[in-house]
């Protein structure tokens, strides 16, 4: 996105706008992956305490969907710089 | 924030509103972390089988305490998790939403 | 969640939202427990009426979620109160 | 509220938000059952298989028009219930984002 | 939905209302294809480009998927339209 | 609108909010899209099974690149179709939200 053409005052704005943008993604990203290392982990319900297979799974998963995100994050952001130089 | 009301008063009844604001964002924050409880262990402990009536029999709700008490743990698992990459992950865009991939000001 | 720091002004305010909040909430569920108890209950689409078959598998299930939702929420709220009672 | 628009005039033209927000509310949610309802129906009726060609088939046809129908007798049924069980079952914490795990005032 | 009752200032509101969030849920509905379609067609991750299949099955998937919506949008109208006369 | 901020100052630092709203649209679209493509690929290429360590292997990773650059060739393809269906498809009701489905002024 190009914000160029922004004056300051909008510049200023945009910028407390994306800030809380971030935290909202943040909190939501935080609860995706709550929610998808649960279902992956998760498949005992007969103790109510995480076993230490579960919990290594937990950490794995967890671990696992930042860097897949923060991968499909770098190959999205060269696709983009490529169209936007085409 | 004019919408949740007025904004010149300063007096002992003045309305604080970013303090309003983080208090609704937290509100969300739970009711959306609550919901999707309610569907996971739905799916884990009740759902998709033809119900025969409508009520809990006894080994759904026992999955439903034992679901409600992992599925805390879990968050809080990975909270730690989160915390402990802390910003660096966040400024390396691990977060959807931040990063280079939506460009900046 | 604790709004014992909030002065009347405010706590007026956040009533206000949060009963907005629990109307939406209560729509949301709604349409949730129509998706979840059609998907479950209707899968023969050669009639448009419902069977009594799938008539009383939906009043099942809708009575069934409901009362999943509050064993779910009395749980959370024992969790809580043991959380903050740390 | 003003991100509706002014507020001051109180003449015949004068912008009634309650009533607006109210209204807002109505389109949102007729508008997000119709798209679970879209949605609901290409699974039962559409969706996954490899698609032949891009128009619906004699089967699907017969199948979305039932399926529309159903859906709209399920959210009757739903609808309901939810009202006999009423008001008691809100305050008791059925509805998610209410009663006592989120705090109260 | 009847809004014979708004005043020309509500219904000049409403109307502006509308607008933008008939521009939102179209975005929703392509971002809903893109997604529905990508997990039908694509299956195959050996190449970059979409093959003449996935190609094909794209464009008839979403092809399908408006017939659909738009088949799900009049059989709805009809049966508000009946409910509002009874 | 108010609730972006002041109104009234007409100088150089005058803030259009017509054109602020449109880049909120745009980077909420931008958000949605990362966040499903985010969700697919890891359906397509890491999720559901047991995961045997923290990193993502060479199969996972390659995946991963491919189905990028895939989906972002779907979104495409569907944008054109979209596009030459044209503003007929819309008026028409296939855009869910819109049409006589949901009553007009």
């Amino acid at each position: 996105m190009d914000f160029s053409n922004f004056n300051s005052a909008e510049q200023a704005h945009m910028t407390k706008i994306i800030e809380k943008k971030q935290m909202q993604d943040f909190l939501k990203m935080y609860a995706n992956i709550v929610e998808k290392c649960f279902t992956t982990c998760c498949n005992d319900f007969t103790s109510k305490a995480l076993s230490s297979k579960e919990d290594a799974c937990v950490a794995n998963c967890t671990e696992k969907w930042l860097k897949h995100s923060e991968r499909v994050g770098a190959r999205f952001a060269e696709f983009n710089a490529e169209q936007a130089s085409q | 924030m004019s919408f949740l009301g007025g904004r010149s008063n300063a007096n002992a009844s003045a309305v604080n509103y970013d303090k309003m604001e983080m208090a609704v964002t937290e509100l969300d924050t739970v009711t959306d972390f609550f919901n999707r409880m309610v569907s996971s262990c739905y799916t884990k402990c009740v759902g998709g089988r033809y119900p025969a009536d409508g009520d809990l029999n006894k080994g759904e709700s026992v999955c439903i305490d034992k679901c409600v008490a992992k599925y805390n743990e879990v968050q809080k698992k990975v909270g730690e998790k989160l915390q402990s990459r802390g910003a660096a992950a966040q400024a390396s865009g691990a977060a959807p939403g931040s990063g280079s991939a939506f460009g900046s000001l």
